[in-house]
């Protein structure tokens, strides 16, 4: 795949790649050995790495110990906000039914207005706590809940001890409080309200500047992940499933709560746009950006020019070229 | 030696032995050892290093539980330590928690007596040992003369039947040594106390003693006893220093003799 | 001899000169852009976030409620260990079937990191304050009972005797002699309690919390504020000095006669 | 006397007793179904899961590649502790100079939970290996460094001044007298120093790690795999207790004269 | 008292005195001592406790800077301990971490010598101090009387011009004392060393000096200097132990009234 073989030389010896335990086209590409036939191949070693959340994903860009990094959004705006030397360059996944607000079954948690007195937990700083601070806001009691703060292994454990009887979670989590439970509002709906949450990939700028094409290379593996599961979704589903120890069903069920972007939707006036005229997500980002900002998360929320520049959509189309 | 009349018995031992189980096979401590102790005595015990004299004090204090013979107070067996018989140790063994007069009043305060009496013994024996001017003194900044005159209150606050020390004197430097031994021996006259005291100054033995026990090692035994008057007639009381005579300096002679071999 | 004083001044400039050092290097380094600011906040950011979060508070709380809410769960913990672990160990110590109960339990918890049962404190205890301050109970509990096992072992020996010869039955001499004489090991636990009850707070605090000194570094660290990370560890490091000058110098009126047994 | 074998086989029993105890109960309460397999899981389900890991791994790494990277970490971190902390800490005793500079650092830092400084780690050292045994160094450094400035300190001033005296110059003093002197507390430090780093491990595993005891603690905790969780805590329970055995038998090896200062 | 030829002049000390600035005010310790102490002296020191003694050895081991005055070694000034001035502490201060041999090898090893020469002075010394048997035990196994011959052993092979003894035997009992000082005795006569000790016992130094300084507390200072010839002739050569006559009794009289003040 990669047409500059004169200057092998210059190419690195390995290649960091942070990723979520999720089931997602990196997931697909990484458990089919796609990313074999475009690194492992030219001799790059590609070493993956294990983040629970966008949060330690960032240090980890911080510090120059990853390349390539998928988070949540939220967590790609940190990173511009606080200064990193990152550019977004694909999207995963838009976040539909794969994130949403589980209530207890026997609560009596019907609608926004009984969540009022309740704690309600999430993991600070994620998609998930962004969608649900907007959907307390939507519903104007943002001020009657405790929100806690905790990780999704926490919240499980929370929820079957009875301490929680609501929590804005996202799978494989979400399936376990769901099994005495119910979902009061998902991501999806709240994206159509217009609070629209994605897990992004982030490279780091030193590395996409000395290396464009192994940056082209890395969104061809992911497309081809994506391709593969639009090809035929049981068989990426079994393989995903066993690298996060669920059954293909439960995997074929996540994978589709959420929106798989193809590199020419990526590339639509609703997304990344192209680089000549950014696209929509870029708003969604400052928006996003503002309210955390409004939160005090954030301490600047980066310009609406300073988004159009982090996302950079020009891999996507360099992996389009060839 | 002078003929006394001796008074009522309070201690009886008889055939006494003391074996130790340690971890390897069992050491003979003591081993036959007889003594009669009569109210008033001043008993001294001599002899070599690790002959036995801290078992044998350890046993009568009620510390330690004899593997043989006999061992009775006013004719009955002895179960454990107790106030009748009280103790003094080299080293003074003071509670540095506590003022020097809290230190003396811990006995009384153990036998319950009513406050104003506990009070009033400290006071007592805080004069007894002149030190009353240092009553609310903490321990550690006493010397080492004066924590071992407050031990020696401590014991004589409770009025045991007995008093027992383990080389009392033995860390003191000569001098202090020399008050200390007139000291002591100011109370025994007054008081009456019957005294176990054990030693390795043969002058101090002589000087102080009424009965000087010589002890050898391997068995531990008593091979000698003495008895004496010099703590009566011999002494000269200016200074406490013994008047040194010619019956004296053989009896040392003879008794350094019977030690070193 | 002289030069004592001299000395001692020159050592307090030297350290003051090491910390102005470190000073100076940072605003070097952070001033002449070799680290990115993210990795090392600027000495300036740093004091500006400290007054803004002074003026302003974290997450819509106060700093005082911060630091308040992590020494309620400190205290809280630390006091229930010492209520607990004191009487624990010393009758651990005191009493060897006591010890052979209680020992093996806390051996085999101790190297335990706390993280490690901290879920599983969760899944018993729920993700309220009890988790928590159990989670720096448990911290804090270990060093205390162990230290008054080995302080009662420890004890002199003649401490106890002399009490019993004294008339003290073992109800006095445990509360007499063997609490007092272990105070000062104890005292030197409670301060290595506190202080691994202080190391496990950012532990304790990192799962549903959202107040306390600890849950501020972890939640900046969320959303990478060094310079709050950077307060929050200044904070901490300072008030972590300050807690145990305060306890040493409560160790030095309560325990005085300590290093004196 | 004659009883101590006796009692210590009682006690032996009784320990014994105590876990058969947890046992029993821990099996009623998982058997009655009292409590939730999520919360107590039974100890056959605990016992087949660590069967299982013993023989398949745990997510593609055996038990003994988990264990192996965790004692890497840890023996690495606490090698650079001893060979950096022994010279320094002892340095820091000896001369007053060398302490006025290092001891505010160590002093600041030692008393910060290691979770608050791990973010700023991993932000200058990254995720790697590097920023883990880091982390279980800094835990290992404080308790040895301190534990030398107290040792030199608290050196018998005789033992310097008669080196002296014997015509040892100053490097003699340090090499052949301070050091040696030292040993006893610099090894019980260490047994302190590796006790922290082990507490520290799972806070080092939590993060970007997928392999080590801890981390697997951490990951059967985010999965709820409870019968996992108990597997490590008894692994890491047993491995802490059987570290410190180890560390005991090597110093009554080496520092036999432990005690005889 | 004997007219006796004086040897060369080792060390002469002018108007020496010393004052400690502690805490508080300034403590004068020992003022205007003149001594000249020649080769072969055996000077013995008594004096009431807190007079000076362990002061003025102290500025003559080089442990301590005289704040006034002079004290010239062969003409020249000290400036700080050195193995010309071999020192014998109290409690002997011997390297529990080395053998017997190790103990007494270390001067030689400090001077440098061929590893043959140190082998073979070791040996000479075990010998003369009867310990030859014993030099592959470790220190603490040997009885508080073994442990002086050491340590009197371990300077006596680095070949001192002067032996300093601050009350070597003090911790003695009394027939080990009496054998000891025998054996000091002897070496003395055999190696014609030169000797400055500090002791309690009037016995002690009446049986060993060929010159006996007392000293007076507050200002301390030396008052008093006999001349002395018992350790000559009047020795019982089989047991060591002084052959007591009426110019001995009068002369410890008239000591222990200097002193008793
Ligand atoms: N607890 C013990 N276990 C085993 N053996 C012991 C114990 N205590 C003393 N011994 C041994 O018993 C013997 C007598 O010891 P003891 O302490 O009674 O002698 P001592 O005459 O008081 O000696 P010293 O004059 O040195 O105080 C010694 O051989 C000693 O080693
Ligand atoms: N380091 C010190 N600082 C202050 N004062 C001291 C110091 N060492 C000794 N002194 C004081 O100096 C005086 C002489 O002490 P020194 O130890 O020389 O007496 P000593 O004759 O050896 O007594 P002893 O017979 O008890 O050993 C005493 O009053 C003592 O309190
Ligand atoms: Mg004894
Ligand atoms: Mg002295």
């Amino acid at each position: 795949g990669c047409e500059n073989g004169g200057t092998e030389g210059e190419l690195p010896k390995e290649v960091n790649i942070g990723y979520l335990r999720v089931p997602n086209d990196e997931m697909v590409a990484k458990t089919m050995g796609i990313y074999d036939q475009y690194f492992t191949d030219q001799g790059i070693t590609c070493n993956f790495i294990i983040f629970d959340s966008g949060v330690d994903a960032n240090k980890a860009l911080a510090s120059g110990s990853i390349d390539f990094a998928t988070m949540g959004n939220t967590n790609g705006i940190i990173a511009l906000s606080s200064g990193l030397d990152v550019e977004l360059i694909w999207i995963h996944e838009v976040l539909g039914k794969i994130e949403g607000l589980a209530v207890k079954n026997g609560s009596n948690i019907n609608s926004a207005e009984n969540l009022k007195g309740q704690k309600i937990a999430t993991p600070f700083a994620s998609t998930a706590h962004y969608s649900l601070l907007n959907y307390l806001k939507e519903a104007g009691i943002e001020n009657d809940v405790e929100l806690l703060d905790m990780q999704t292994q926490d919240i499980v454990a929370a929820w079957e001890r009875g301490d929680i009887q609501a929590a804005y979670s996202w799978q494989p989590t979400l399936g376990e409080l769901l099994k005495n439970g119910s979902m009061l509002v998902s991501s999806e709906e709240m994206a159509e309200k217009g609070y629209v949450t994605a897990n992004v990939c982030l490279v780091r700028k030193e590395f996409s500047g000395k290396y464009p094409e192994l940056v082209a290379n890395f969104i061809k593996c992911l497309s081809e992940g994506g391709d593969t599961y639009r090809r035929d979704g049981q068989q990426s589903a079994a393989a995903v499933a066993k690298e996060l120890e669920i059954t293909p069903e439960e995997a074929l069920l996540q994978m589709e709560g959420s929106l798989w972007l193809t590199p020419q939707e990526a590339l639509g006036a609703d997304y990344m746009g192209t680089t000549d005229t950014p696209g929509h997500f870029s708003k969604i980002m400052k928006d996003t950006a503002d309210f955390l900002q409004t939160q005090h998360s954030i301490e600047i929320s980066p310009s609406q020019e300073a988004f159009d520049a982090f996302i950079n959509p020009i891999y996507i189309e360099m992996s389009l070229e060839n | 030696m002078k003929d006394k009349n001796l008074g009522d018995i309070i201690i009886e031992i008889k055939k006494l032995g003391v074996d130790y189980t340690g971890s390897n096979e069992p050491v003979k401590a003591i081993h036959d050892i007889n003594l009669t102790i009569h109210r008033g005595d001043f008993i001294c015990v001599l002899g070599p290093s690790g002959c036995g004299k801290s078992t044998l004090l350890k046993v009568i204090a009620g510390f330690l539980k004899q593997t043989e013979g006999t061992f009775l107070m006013n004719g009955k067996e002895v179960v454990g330590p107790d106030w009748n018989r009280g103790v003094v140790f080299q080293s003074a063994s003071l509670y540095p928690w506590m003022s020097v007069r809290k230190n003396i009043e811990f006995g009384p305060k153990m036998k319950r007596l009513p406050k104003k009496d506990i009070t009033e013994i400290a006071t007592h024996y805080l004069e007894q040992v002149n030190l009353l001017k240092f009553e609310d003194q903490v321990i550690f900044e006493l010397s080492g003369g004066m924590k071992q005159r407050v031990a020696l209150a401590r014991v004589l606050a409770n009025e045991p039947e007995v008093m027992l020390m383990d080389e009392p004197l033995g860390a003191l430097d000569a001098l202090t040594r020399i008050q200390m031994q007139k000291l002591i021996r100011d109370i025994w006259k007054k008081n009456h106390n019957t005294i176990f005291m054990i030693t390795h100054d043969v002058d101090e033995a002589l000087s102080l003693g009424t009965r000087v026990l010589v002890m050898s090692s391997s068995p531990g035994t008593i091979i000698k006893e003495l008895n004496l008057d010099f703590i009566e007639n011999a002494v000269d009381s200016r200074t406490g220093r013994v008047q040194i005579n010619e019956e004296y300096l053989k009896l040392k002679e003879a008794i350094l003799d019977l030690i070193d071999t | 001899m002289q030069n004592k004083k001299k000395n001692s001044s020159t050592n307090r400039l030297l350290t003051i000169g090491t910390w102005l050092a470190i000073l100076i290097v940072w605003f070097t380094i952070t001033k002449l852009g070799l680290v990115s600011p993210l990795v090392v906040p600027s000495p300036g950011a740093v004091f500006q976030t400290f007054l803004s979060i002074l003026e302003n508070g974290y997450n819509g709380r106060s700093l005082w409620a911060h630091l308040g809410i992590s020494f309620y769960r400190l205290f809280v913990a630390s006091l229930l260990a010492i209520v607990t672990a004191i009487p624990l160990g010393l009758l651990s110590g005191y009493f060897e079937k006591v010890r052979a109960i209680v020992d093996s339990i806390v051996q085999f918890y101790r190297p335990l990191p706390p993280l490690a049962y901290y879920v599983v404190l969760i899944l018993w205890l729920g993700i309220d304050e009890s988790s928590k301050i159990t989670l720096l109970y448990l911290a804090a509990f270990a060093p205390i009972y162990v230290a008054c096992v080995s302080a009662v072992t420890n004890i002199n020996q003649d401490y106890i005797l002399s009490a019993k010869s004294l008339g003290a039955n073992e109800r006095d001499v445990f509360f007499n002699v063997v609490f007092p004489a272990s105070l000062p090991d104890i005292f030197t636990s409670i301060r290595t309690a506190i202080g691994m009850a202080y190391t496990t707070l950012v532990s304790a605090e990192m799962v549903a919390a959202s107040s306390g000194i600890g849950w501020m570094v972890i939640d900046a660290s969320r959303y990478l504020k060094s310079s709050v990370i950077f307060v929050g560890i200044i904070i901490m490091g300072i008030t972590g000095v300050l807690i145990d000058l305060g306890l040493r110098a409560l160790e030095n009126k309560i325990v005085y006669w300590k290093g004196y047994q």
